[in-house]
């Protein structure tokens, strides 16, 4: 195997916490209250809801021959060529995602925090760390994970507490006032922006301790992050109130300037930024991590880490050109985002458990097409 | 100009960094997908800094997923 | 390029090699020669081999009137113990041997008079016999001393070391209000038994080692066994095994050469001079490694966590320690983070300053010609400069340069406008933050980096700091002490090691050793702490 | 060993974007700390003033060489943003406003231009906090309110007026503090018209600009809040009196603490305190016809006794100070309903909003009309007071006088 770290259930869990709540909780809150205004956190309940059942289809194939991580799996059932060829498009799947997180961060630093410098250092700079931490290997990044989270539940636990005074229980009202259809719609953001990507914790599966706990971890993590996304668009609402926050392209950081607790304890939005940093980065870092990985794979490569400083220095172009402005990339996020990752997050997964099914391949046999990977 | 002189340091830069090793270790595979995605990487920028426009993945993937998109969203509008 | 390098090295080394034992003349140490029967050639061996030396003294007795038998005593001046040699070695030779020899012939045979010697007359308990010259040398370079006879190609050796020694005293870098006062020092006899003092156990084990190939110096492992995990003491024994170098003259080079990562400023090796730190690091299961000249004893393997601790945490009552330990995590914090949150904050996000601080700090840097990074760098390189002629003077003049330090900083540069009044006070807290860390090396890996946030902070803000933090920390993730994560039990976190981690609990309830440290025998004890007498 | 080269090359690339970084750092004392913006009608264009704070004169402890502790620039332009860069060209720093502790709003661009066209820059700065108060320069320009100097106390004028406005919400109730984010939301809001506090000079103006005026004790000329103004959209339509403010800001349930004064039966008046005051408004479709509810409901306390005949310990007394207050707020609230339904015809009260979350149905309906609906809407008003206690002295010392 490439990856010869081994990651226990704990670390395993608020991977998925970090990655579930990431970027998303900056910007999905904006998008739920443009399609579905008021009852933006109905959307979200619904949404996170529909999640936790698409995670959980993610760890039924996880379980299945859980020695091989997503791209194995893919090559073992669809057979070596197709097999690569989907793993390939998946490899373009976690790419592009990567190069949208790596967006978000420059254009939220570039917007918020440091309006003169050009996006592209600020993504130089974080990218720097990023392949710092995927050269390290899985396992220190999972261990800086776990001394990380309790910081970011910290800050986020002060934003939790300090708001509930900056109410307006009006804001949620009326509720239902469009029917059923935009709180769908404002769903359907939910379940593709962070649970459909959510399926590239497969890549990372085999190299948990126990799969049972591997399971169950997921499945508790996305459950976590997932309920935080439904407090934060809570909030938002009630505090911020639907018109401002569909306005706002990042409604929580607005919601962290309104904290103010005996009015000296205020204007600390710039640390609660810092709670986003460290969860954008672990989104970042997973998926950078994932498709290196996994493109060496596909090459059937002994060693990944030399991938990375090439696929960083791409991936910094590709963030770029990936939208000409921040405008056209919030109006792609609603348009195409959920049928894109649809393709991959719910399509393919079928396809390979009805494969798989069909040509009955069952953990058991013995691994005899991964020989390749060496190790 | 000094940007892409910038990115060519940048790139000998990796290269002096994983050759040596991929050669001391006779990683022939991983050296040629190395150089691939370097070549590729290093060109792109220089493309990119030089302001040619280069083609967004949203728009591929805007084309191909139109109908899908209008299918789902008319019925939820 | 790497190859050629490799090869490059490789034929120096053949070249040193060769060039070594080029040299007849002198007697690289790790021959054995046999011993000569002749004393004279033994005498002219020695003092040609330690090139005639004058601490080397050649004690020439004759011994026996009758056949004219000649004995030597070979011992270096200074290392052997002059008061013990002749009230215990010459005195029986040169008295008890002249009235034995009244009685019979005890002479005839020297190898007879040598056996005589060491097993009737000589009132000395360390006796050994010494067949070849390297012994011979070695042995009297220690500091014991030779016992050769004519006429015999042996000798003895006997124990006879007695230098000039510091003796126990209070330990300097380390101290602490309640808890001993006892220190290790230059001898490794004296600390090793000042460790075997605290640990009455017959599984507290001791191996020694000779590490030096000129220094010879004796480097003594000491764990208990039963508690200690094999797997790190048979690593402790590779790695040792593997030093290949001409001198050991303190710890810190063992510590260098048997550490797992060298590129890091983080020290994964602790050190201490404090018996109870060491006594403790033993029953937890580490293994301490003694080395013969220094007061520093080595402990591994050493976790992140393990350096913000002092030994006193344990003798103050659980409450009180708790609260410095987490005074001491602040100051972690604050001396690491203090300058480059002043310069992220006051350079780029001034609108986390409440007004009024913010038109304060504003109206205090009216003047000043410096960007705040410069203006830190400035200040922080000026107390480094202060800090190191405080520890390299002589006591007497100390007082001057605080003095000189505090007014030329504190105020005479603040008044000339050349730095704001609040740099001064940032880096004056960070500076008295960095000394409440209680290992030395800790606080200097800290400065370090300290320099390297600043730098961050100066060009990307909180955003800059944020990320530096994140690399050192996926840094010191990716480390190991002797196979164990460094920063464990944070990561991999053990819910049962945070006992004694941030916080500690009462002793009592502190009923487990560290996890991943001793992997057997996990249990110290069942200590309750003692129940409330009963209420009538 | 390739780790460690690779730890090299990190460093490297790091201190090669850190050299070149450094864009958006400003040392503190580059920065023009910008306490107050004002905005006014130049013609077709707009002529923004900022009041910046000077931090030696504000902050030094030796009381300073007696120059001004603030610094008010003055630049137009065809937009708000042109004429704050072309502040550039006064200013030898770079304007900051995240510290921005007021808004003032010139009374002619308010019923002429319209406020919305100089609001969105600073919505959309992010640079701007959401935490400043925004007021309407009443019978004056913004100009010349940030020139005022002269105030006791602070030495930042916009603090004061941030800190007076705070305060006199609290305690006054005829003020309200608006800030931007509610202001917005209201100006887009077709059930809810923006409602803001007037700022008005008394005395000379041109007296205050100079820092003479620092010196003297009597402090003439004076800015004092007062009224507020009425908007329709994003056009200032009237001004509320102080009674009317009150009885507007009892209906968005503002009020947190005022004084009402009764009239006692034969001479002299009572001080009632209102405190914990809290308005609860209703609304209801019944037929396609709106009807609104507002219920105040109080605590009191008596506060001040200037008349003799009053005896505080009968029950009946308590009674009649109680029904005499509620006669007093509901006049008040009523007086402000009828302004705004007869003479403005703008719901400033959000009666839109409460109907919209009561019945949405017929909200959607209404809401492009819903001025027309507002000026025949029903409103029933209830007021609840309790009064409490009476000070720290029972009947008033007035009364044994008369004895």
């Amino acid at each position: 195997m490439i990856e010869r770290g081994k990651i226990n259930d704990n670390q395993f869990r608020v991977l998925v916490i970090l990655f579930i709540f990431g970027p998303a909780v900056l910007l999905e809150t904006s998008l739920l209250a443009a399609a579905a205004k008021q009852d933006a956190w109905i959307s979200a309940v619904v949404g996170v809801g529909i999640g936790l059942l698409i995670v959980w289809l993610y760890t039924k194939i996880g379980s299945k021959f859980p020695e091989r991580n997503l791209f194995e799996k893919l090559e073992y059932v669809f057979g070596k060529w197709i097999g690569k060829i989907v793993s390939l498009l998946f490899f373009f799947f976690f790419f592009q995602l990567a190069a949208h997180i790596l967006r978000n961060i420059g254009d939220f630093v570039t917007v918020h925090i440091m309006p003169e410098t050009p996006i592209h250092f600020v993504e130089i700079i974080f990218l720097c760390i990023v392949i710092m931490g995927v050269r390290l290997g899985l396992e220190p990044i999972a261990r800086t994970g776990e001394i990380l989270f309790p910081w970011v539940i910290f800050f986020f636990f002060i934003m939790i507490v300090s708001l509930p005074p900056e109410f307006k229980i009006e804001n949620i009202k009326p509720v239902f006032e469009g029917g059923i259809k935009p709180i769908l719609k404002g769903s359907t953001t939910v379940i593709a922006f962070p649970f459909m990507e959510s399926i590239l914790f497969l890549m990372i599966y085999p190299y948990v301790n126990k799969i049972k706990e591997a399971n169950k971890a997921f499945f508790t993590g996305a459950l976590i992050g997932g309920g935080v996304l439904i407090l934060i668009s809570v909030y938002t609402i009630l505090v911020l109130g639907a018109d401002f926050t569909a306005r706002n392209v990042y409604p929580s950081y607005a919601l962290a300037k309104k904290i103010n607790i005996a009015d000296f304890f205020q204007r600390i939005e710039a640390i609660v930024a810092g709670m986003w940093f460290i969860s954008i980065f672990y989104k970042l870092t997973i998926c950078f991590y994932a498709s290196t990985v996994g493109l060496a794979q596909i090459l059937n490569l002994k060693e990944y880490r030399s991938l990375t400083l090439p696929l960083g220095m791409i991936m910094v172009v590709l963030s770029i050109i990936i939208s000409p402005s921040m405008a056209e990339f919030m109006s792609y996020l609603p348009k195409y985002e959920f049928p894109f990752n649809l393709t991959f997050g719910l399509f393919f997964p079928l396809l390979f458990l009805v494969v798989a099914k069909i040509r009955k391949k069952t953990g058991k046999e013995p691994m005899n097409q991964t020989k390749g990977d060496g190790l | 100009m000094l940007a892409s002189i910038g990115i060519v340091v940048t790139a000998l830069m990796m290269a002096v960094i994983e050759v040596p090793y991929l050669l001391r270790k006779r990683l022939k595979r991983e050296l040629w997908a190395f150089s691939a995605l370097l070549a590729f990487g290093t060109s792109l920028s220089i493309l990119h800094v030089l302001k040619v426009p280069l083609p967004s993945p949203h728009e591929w993937i805007a084309f191909l997923y139109k109908p899908l998109s209008d299918v789902i969203y008319r019925t939820l509008q | 390029m790497e190859i050629i390098l490799v090869k490059f090295k490789k034929t120096i080394k053949k070249l040193l090699k060769s060039e070594s034992t080029a040299h007849p003349g002198v007697t690289k140490i790790g021959d054995t020669k046999p011993l000569k029967t002749r004393l004279h050639e033994n005498i002219q061996f020695i003092k040609e081999n330690l090139g005639n030396s004058s601490d080397l003294i050649i004690r020439e007795i004759r011994i026996s009137k009758k056949n004219n038998i000649k004995l030597a005593i070979f011992y270096t001046d200074g290392l052997a113990d002059t008061q013990s040699l002749n009230n215990f070695v010459l005195e029986p030779l040169m008295l008890e041997m002249r009235k034995m020899e009244f009685d019979q012939d005890i002479y005839s045979n020297p190898n007879v008079a040598l056996q005589l010697m060491k097993d009737e007359v000589l009132t000395v308990s360390g006796i050994t016999d010494v067949v070849d010259f390297d012994t011979l040398l070695t042995t009297i370079l220690e500091g014991d001393i030779v016992i050769l006879m004519d006429g015999s190609a042996w000798g003895l050796k006997v124990g006879m070391r007695g230098w000039e020694d510091r003796g126990v005293q209070e330990p300097s870098a380390q101290t602490v209000i309640r808890g001993p006062k006892e220190g290790f020092s230059e001898s490794i006899r004296t600390n090793t038994a000042l460790i075997r003092r605290r640990i009455k156990d017959p599984n507290l084990w001791l191996e020694t080692k000779q590490i030096g190939e000129r220094t010879k110096t004796d480097v003594a492992l000491m764990f208990i066994k039963g508690i200690v995990n094999d797997k790190v003491l048979d690593e402790v024994h590779k790695r040792l095994d593997r030093i290949n170098i001409d001198g050991i003259l303190e710890s810190g080079y063992i510590e260098e050469l048997i550490q797992d990562e060298t590129y890091t400023p983080f020290p994964t090796v602790y050190n201490t001079e404090r018996p109870d730190a060491i006594a403790a690091g033993l029953l937890e299961g580490r293994i301490a490694i003694l080395v013969d000249g220094t007061p520093f004893v080595l402990l591994v393997p050493a976790l992140f966590g393990q350096f913000l601790q002092s030994s006193e945490d344990y003798y103050q009552r659980w409450d009180i320690s708790n609260l410095i330990r987490l005074l001491r995590y602040i100051a972690l914090a604050i001396s690491l983070l203090g300058p480059s949150l002043y310069i992220a904050v006051t350079t780029f996000h001034q609108e986390m300053l409440p007004t009024p601080l913010l038109i304060s700090l504003a109206a205090q840097r009216e003047g000043v010609p410096f960007p705040a990074f410069v203006e830190a760098l400035l200040m922080e390189v000026t107390f480094e400069i202060l800090r190191e002629a405080g520890v390299r003077m002589p006591r007497a003049i100390g007082q001057a340069v605080s003095i000189v330090g505090a007014l030329v900083i504190g105020q005479a540069a603040v008044e000339a406008g050349i730095v704001s009044a609040a740099m001064v006070i940032v880096v004056a807290i960070t500076a008295i933050s960095s000394f409440v860390i209680p290992s030395f090396n800790m606080a200097i890996s800290i400065r370090i980096l300290r320099f390297g946030l600043m730098g961050f902070a100066a060009s990307f803000g909180l955003l800059g700091v944020t990320l530096g933090l994140i690399a050192i920390l996926l840094h010191m993730s990716s480390l190991r002490s002797f196979g164990v994560p460094y920063m464990s039990p944070f990561g991999p976190f053990n819910p049962s090691d945070q006992k004694d981690m941030i916080f500690r609990v009462p002793i009592g309830k502190m009923l487990t050793r560290p996890h991943l440290i001793s992997q057997k025998n996990e249990t110290r004890g069942q200590n309750e702490p003692a129940s409330k007498p009963e209420r009538e | 060993m390739i780790k460690r080269k690779f730890y090299y090359a990190l460093v490297s690339i790091i201190t090669l974007t850190m050299l070149t970084g450094c864009w958006s750092r400003t040392e503190l004392n580059e920065l023009a700390i910008t306490v107050a913006l004002g905005i006014d009608q130049s013609g077709d264009q707009f002529k923004v003033s900022a009041q910046v704070v000077n931090p030696g004169e504000v902050a030094s402890q030796k009381g300073g060489s007696g120059n001004s502790p603030v610094a008010t620039y003055t630049a137009t332009g065809e937009t708000v943003y042109e004429a704050i860069r072309k502040m550039t060209t006064k200013v030898p720093r770079k304007i900051y406003g995240a510290h921005l502790r007021l808004l003032v709003i010139g009374e002619e661009l308010a019923s002429g231009k319209g406020i919305g066209k100089a609001l969105d820059l600073l919505s959309r700065d992010p640079e701007l906090r959401t935490d400043f108060y925004i007021v309407v320069a009443k019978e004056t320009t913004a100009e010349q309110v940030l020139k005022i100097l002269s105030i006791p106390l602070e030495r930042i004028p916009a603090n004061k007026i941030f800190q007076s406005l705070e305060t006199s919400e609290k305690a006054w109730a005829a003020t309200a503090g608006v800030t931007i984010d509610e202001l917005i939301s209201d100006l887009v809001s077709k059930g809810h018209q923006p409602l803001l506090t007037g700022i008005q000079i008394f005395g000379d103006p041109k007296s205050g600009e100079s820092t003479e005026s620092l010196q003297r004790s009597s402090t003439e000329p004076v800015l004092t809040f007062a009224d507020m103004a009425a908007f329709k959209q994003d056009k200032l339509i009237g001004w509320l009196n102080e009674r009317e403010s009150k009885g507007a800001n009892y209906i968005t349930n503002k009020v947190h603490s005022t004084i009402v004064s009764i009239p006692c039966t034969r001479d002299g008046m009572l001080g009632i305190e209102v405190v914990r005051s809290k308005t609860k408004v209703s609304g209801s479709v019944k037929n396609g016809v709106p009807k609104m509810n507002v219920s105040v409901q109080a605590e009191a306390n008596v506060g001040e006794v200037e008349c003799s005949e009053v005896d505080l310990s009968k029950k009946d007394t308590i009674a009649e100070l109680e029904s005499k207050t509620e006669e007093d707020i509901k006049r008040k609230i009523e007086a402000a309903i009828t302004k705004a339904q007869a003479d403005f015809k703008t719901d400033i009260f959000g009666f839109g909003e409460v109907i919209h979350r009561e019945d949405p149905k017929y909200w959607n309906q209404y809401k492009m009309k819903w001025n027309e609906e507002f000026v025949e809407l029903p409103v029933k008003v209830d007021v609840d007071i309790k009064i409490r206690r009476s000070g720290s002295v029972g009947n008033s010392f007035l009364k044994s006088l008369k004895e």
